[in-house]
């Protein structure tokens, strides 16, 4: 438990930077691998912005929380049989608690400052995400299912003859329609984009921005790890040792995410909000019902 | 720290452009630029670039900018006549030699240091504000309830002028604007956008211009995808059609105090960035006309 | 056991921490104006019944099932208060402006 | 360890349910009263309910977002810029509040509570997962209807447009003959007091 | 019940480290046009914190009365294999009906800005 908690902190570091790398590739500004570290320390050395009568306490804490949940919901991702930082029996839960406390991270983090983008950015985003989070919960549900078990570890058990994602080809899809929602990015990055100058982070500055950008990539990293696990058989895989086909498997999924993000086109609100509640949610019940129909005996 | 000095020297100088007139087609060269990030928000920003001329009507508009960017901060005027007595003049194609220098150097603030209403001391608690919703606590009045136009629930009215440099709207267009949520409920004009050059009225960049303020590149295969984000019927979907097969857009939108309200602020900007700005300004400028 | 003064999880403490979140929980149902703030007051309440229950659940019924169905039940009234009561804040507030638990009582022509 | 972390947990669960009642910002309230819910979420793990517990944990930080959104739109001074009072009946709620807490711990201390553990082989989801679709399929079901009928009044209540037209505009249902006086009971007159609520 | 003290512990260490993180740049000159909300060189007259007017709120109760749902999918998501095709049927069943909420919701414009 210690020693797989102590190779995730390790682990993370790279992955966040590797997060940061696939945001750079093809924006066409060179300096891939060392771009994101010379910003991020530029940013370390700038003041933090006040701002008229902010919320000081949950403005501080508000990139701490959003790391923190990206911590936890990687904490229950089994890196090898047996080895799982929390061995929760009810992991697919708590990575669940995890996506609806982002919603409310969020959503402080754009209260906070008293500011109005920030305030746009934050309403907006909880209209969004909320129903999002939804999806992901029918999705993994369906991943539950042939595990007989909340355990994320069982979960990848039952994938050793087929992976869930030829089970339930529309669940990593939709899953990835959480992913994009919770590390605040493309079609669902609804609690920033340029209409409304940055959103949630429009008036931060300095280290407070750096540490939530730098949450926001490990959160992109957690999120994949999860989809690896849930969908892609986490650790299981010929030849290679478990916990590198996790990490081959994450940074697939990280690479995917961040393309989805690009591809994709942002909706004004309302309209992904009906798309979200009448195409995607009726989507996710008959991927449920495929799963369900499929395993049964 | 000295290391995290060392890995900082080579990173790209953060630049919020304030455009004034003419500005628009030349920022747009400089986005692919390295060395260089335009970014959103002036709060991101190390350096201040003014770049076409402003008027000086809004000259108390860019000292608030100015003393947006946190500190140290440095202003380049490119192709801009001054307007205060600070930062770098650059006057060729190329501003990033002007703006590498201005980001070694430190400007003290504009403004005077000033809160908005004085309240420090004042009511029973000393933070300017009597009973639950008087005074300017912490140097402002607090919102209060007006009709709606949309549910009929009144709550707040959020009353603020936004521009003349935000990065979503034309630049030097200032809305005088009041929000209830995120719904435009009153609009009036109080500058039009600046002139641009007729470069800045071809499909391509207009197209770019639209297709940013939806998160994506501006790659044509897509923005046909982008297409399908866009209302149905709504004429926005018409014309980043036309401007994506390369046409031209001459339409000229409504007034902007009769066609904002209504609109939710995404909308709202979207539906602004879907004409072409010598359009919008037309549509400025001829109530003012009248 | 030492850490912590000789307190230890059993039913009677767990039971006392919920009887002190039902107390202020009734403290704030009963002391605030608006009506939203009553329903925080409510909420706390059930927060307390929730553990409560769990603490039955663990300690006096064996692990038998129906505990943990209650707290669900107890999870789902507290979800069908929040929305019903928000709708008829909305509803109030739409005719008369108002959301204080007095200009409620007006309503009663 | 567990008697520490269930010490750790219940403080922070009554200190800030106490909290939600005494800041000024809704939104510190309602996120004050989220970490009650999260600390009794895992004080339910600490006893053996690992789904109970977690559950309460995601349910609650979804509920408690709306409860939030709902105090902003209709507190007035939803940020606590201005410090405020609240509170009407203090005394008498503060008395009524601690005779309850009293009453219970005496209830606790004084009755004989039966003893009959979870056993450490018991599998509490599982379990859950039977009685749901076994003997409490019912319960299942209405539950079902239950929340069909709460989604329904929500949204009659809440939505502008009533049956009869806008709701603010009286919602008058049409006459029993055509012309006639409209069915049902009219709706009082003289919304919208404005600015009575103000002056505190 | 060491199962919950690993992700408290994490909590507190990416707490700690964004905490520190923040105090790590200089100290800023906190003066009143600086810190003055950004809007492109306008100014706001009111503070932004107000009656935020959340143009989807019927969605929001819809929301709440549906999210209970997944409170009883979790632990029939573990028996389902073991109960078979009623099992099935049953959720089918409270799918359903659940389902005409958001058919109603959706008929009554409530997934529309209001």
């Amino acid at each position: 438990m210690i020693a797989a908690t102590l190779y995730l902190l390790l682990a993370l570091p790279p992955l966040v930077w590797a997060a940061a790398v696939f945001d750079r590739i093809g924006t066409g500004r060179g300096a891939l691998l060392a771009g994101p570290l010379r910003n991020g320390a530029a940013l370390l050395l700038r003041p933090v912005a006040p701002t008229e009568a902010p919320d000081r306490l949950n403005r501080l804490l508000a990139p701490g929380w959003y790391l923190a949940l990206a911590l936890v919901g990687l904490s229950v991702v089994p890196l090898a049989p047996g080895l799982v930082a929390s061995d929760l029996s009810t992991g697919l839960v708590l990575w669940g608690a995890c996506e609806a406390l982002t919603v409310v991270v969020v959503f402080l983090h754009g209260w906070s400052p008293n500011a109005p983008f920030p305030l746009l950015g934050a309403y907006r985003y909880v209209a969004i995400a909320l129903p999002a989070m939804l999806l992901s919960m029918f999705v993994l549900i369906g991943a539950a299912l042939p595990a007989q078990s909340l355990s994320v570890g069982a979960v990848v058990e039952a994938q050793r003859e087929v992976w869930n994602l030829v089970r339930q080809p529309l669940g990593l899809p939709l899953f990835m329609a959480l992913g994009l929602a919770l590390t605040l990015r493309g079609p669902f990055d609804y609690a920033g984009g340029a209409e409304l100058a940055g959103g949630t982070s429009a008036e931060e500055s300095g280290p407070a921005l750096a540490a939530w950008r730098l949450a926001r990539a490990a959160m992109l990293v957690a999120f994949s790890a999860m989809a690896a696990t849930a969908f892609l058989g986490g650790y299981l895989g010929p030849v290679l040792p478990g916990p590198l086909w996790l990490l081959l498997k994450t940074l697939a999924v990280m690479a995917a995410t961040v393309a989805a993000g690009r591809f994709f086109a942002r909706m004004p609100p309302a309209r992904m909000l009906t798309l979200l509640w009448v195409v995607l949610l009726p989507l996710s019940f008959a991927n449920l019902a495929l799963v369900g129909i499929e395993v049964l005996p | 720290m000295s290391l995290l000095a060392s890995l900082a020297r080579g990173a790209e100088i953060p630049v919020f452009a304030a455009i004034g007139a003419g500005g628009l087609a030349p920022v747009e060269t400089l986005r692919r630029r390295p060395g260089l990030r335009l970014v959103d928000t002036p709060r991101h920003a190390r350096v201040l670039l003014v770049a076409g001329e402003v008027d000086a009507a809004h000259a108390t508009a860019l000292e608030r900018l100015h003393a947006q960017l946190a500190r140290p901060r440095a202003t380049v005027w490119w192709r801009a006549p001054r307007l205060f007595d600070r930062g770098e003049i650059a006057d060729g194609d190329d501003p990033t030699g002007a703006i590498r220098r201005a980001a070694e150097t430190d400007e003290p603030d504009q403004r005077p240091d000033l809160p908005p209403h004085p309240w420090e001391g004042i009511g029973p608690h000393g933070q300017g504000g009597m009973g639950m919703m008087g005074g300017t606590p912490y140097g402002r009045p607090m919102a209060m309830t007006a009709e709606d136009i949309r549910d009929g629930l009144a709550l707040d009215a959020y009353r603020a002028r936004f521009g003349p440099f935000l990065p979503m709207l034309p630049p030097g267009l200032a809305l005088d604007l009041t929000l209830q949520g995120d719904v435009i409920v009153a609009a009036g004009v109080a500058a039009p956008p600046y002139p641009q050059g007729a470069e800045s009225d071809a499909p391509g960049p207009c197209a770019a211009r639209m297709l940013r303020l939806m998160g994506i590149g501006p790659r044509a295969a897509r923005a046909r995808g982008a297409l399908a984000a866009l209302p149905r019927g709504s004429g926005m979907r018409r014309r980043l059609a036309a401007w994506v097969d390369g046409a031209r857009v001459d339409e000229t939108p409504r007034p902007l105090p009769d066609a904002l309200p209504g609109r939710d602020w995404t909308g709202a900007a979207l539906w602004l960035a879907s004409f072409a700005p010598s359009r919008l300004r037309a549509a400025c400028l001829k109530p003012e006309a009248a | 056991m030492t850490i912590t003064g000789g307190i230890e999880m059993t039913l009677v403490s767990v039971l006392i921490v919920a009887a002190a979140l039902i107390g202020i929980g009734l403290y704030g149902a009963l002391s605030q104006q608006s009506f939203v703030m009553l329903m925080m007051g409510l909420e706390l309440m059930l927060n307390g019944a929730i553990l409560a229950i769990v603490g039955f659940w663990a300690f006096s019924l064996g692990g038998a099932p129906e505990g943990q169905l209650l707290a669900i039940i107890v999870m789902a009234v507290m979800a069908v208060e929040m929305a019903v009561g928000f709708a008829l804040v909305v509803a109030v507030y739409r005719k008369r402006q108002a959301d204080m638990t007095e200009s409620l009582t007006e309503l009663r022509h | 360890m567990t008697d520490a972390l269930f010490l750790v947990l219940s403080a922070l669960a009554v200190w800030s349910g106490w909290r939600v009642f005494r800041v000024d910002s809704m939104v510190r309230a309602s996120f004050q009263l989220l970490v009650s819910f999260i600390a009794v979420g895992l004080i339910a793990v600490l006893l053996a309910a690992p789904y109970i517990g977690i559950a309460t944990v995601f349910m609650m930080a979804v509920e408690m977002m709306v409860m939030a959104l709902f105090m902003v739109m209709f507190m007035m001074n939803p940020a606590g810029l201005n410090p405020m009072s609240m509170v009407h009946q203090h005394r008498f709620a503060a008395i009524t509040g601690g005779t309850a807490f009293a009453g219970l711990v005496a209830a606790v201390l004084l009755s004989d509570l039966p003893a009959n553990p979870v056993p450490p082989e018991a599998e509490a989801v599982r379990d859950l997962g039977r009685e749901l679709l076994g003997p409490s399929m019912l319960i299942f079901e209405t539950a079902g209807v239950t929340l069909l009928a709460t989604m329904i009044g929500a949204v009659v209540l809440s939505a502008r447009s009533g049956r009869y037209g806008e709701s603010d505009a009286g919602s008058v249902p049409p006459g029993l003959t055509p012309g006639g006086a409209p069915a049902g009971r009219r709706p009082a007159q003289g919304g919208g007091h404005h600015d009575h609520h103000w002056g505190h | 019940m060491t199962e919950i003290a690993m992700p408290l512990v994490l909590v507190l260490l990416a707490v700690a480290f964004a905490w520190g993180l923040q105090r790590l740049g200089p100290e800023a000159g906190a003066t009143w046009p600086h810190r003055a909300p950004f809007l492109g060189g306008g100014v706001p007259q009111t503070h932004a914190w107000q009656r935020w007017h959340a143009r989807y709120y019927p969605m929001t109760l819809l929301f709440i009365a549906f999210e209970m749902e997944m409170m009883f999918m979790y632990p029939w998501a573990v028996v389902y294999i073991e109960t078979g095709t009623k099992a099935l049927a049953e959720m089918g069943m409270f799918l359903g009906i659940l389902s005409v909420g958001i058919l109603y919701g959706w008929r009554e414009g409530v997934f529309r800005w209001q």
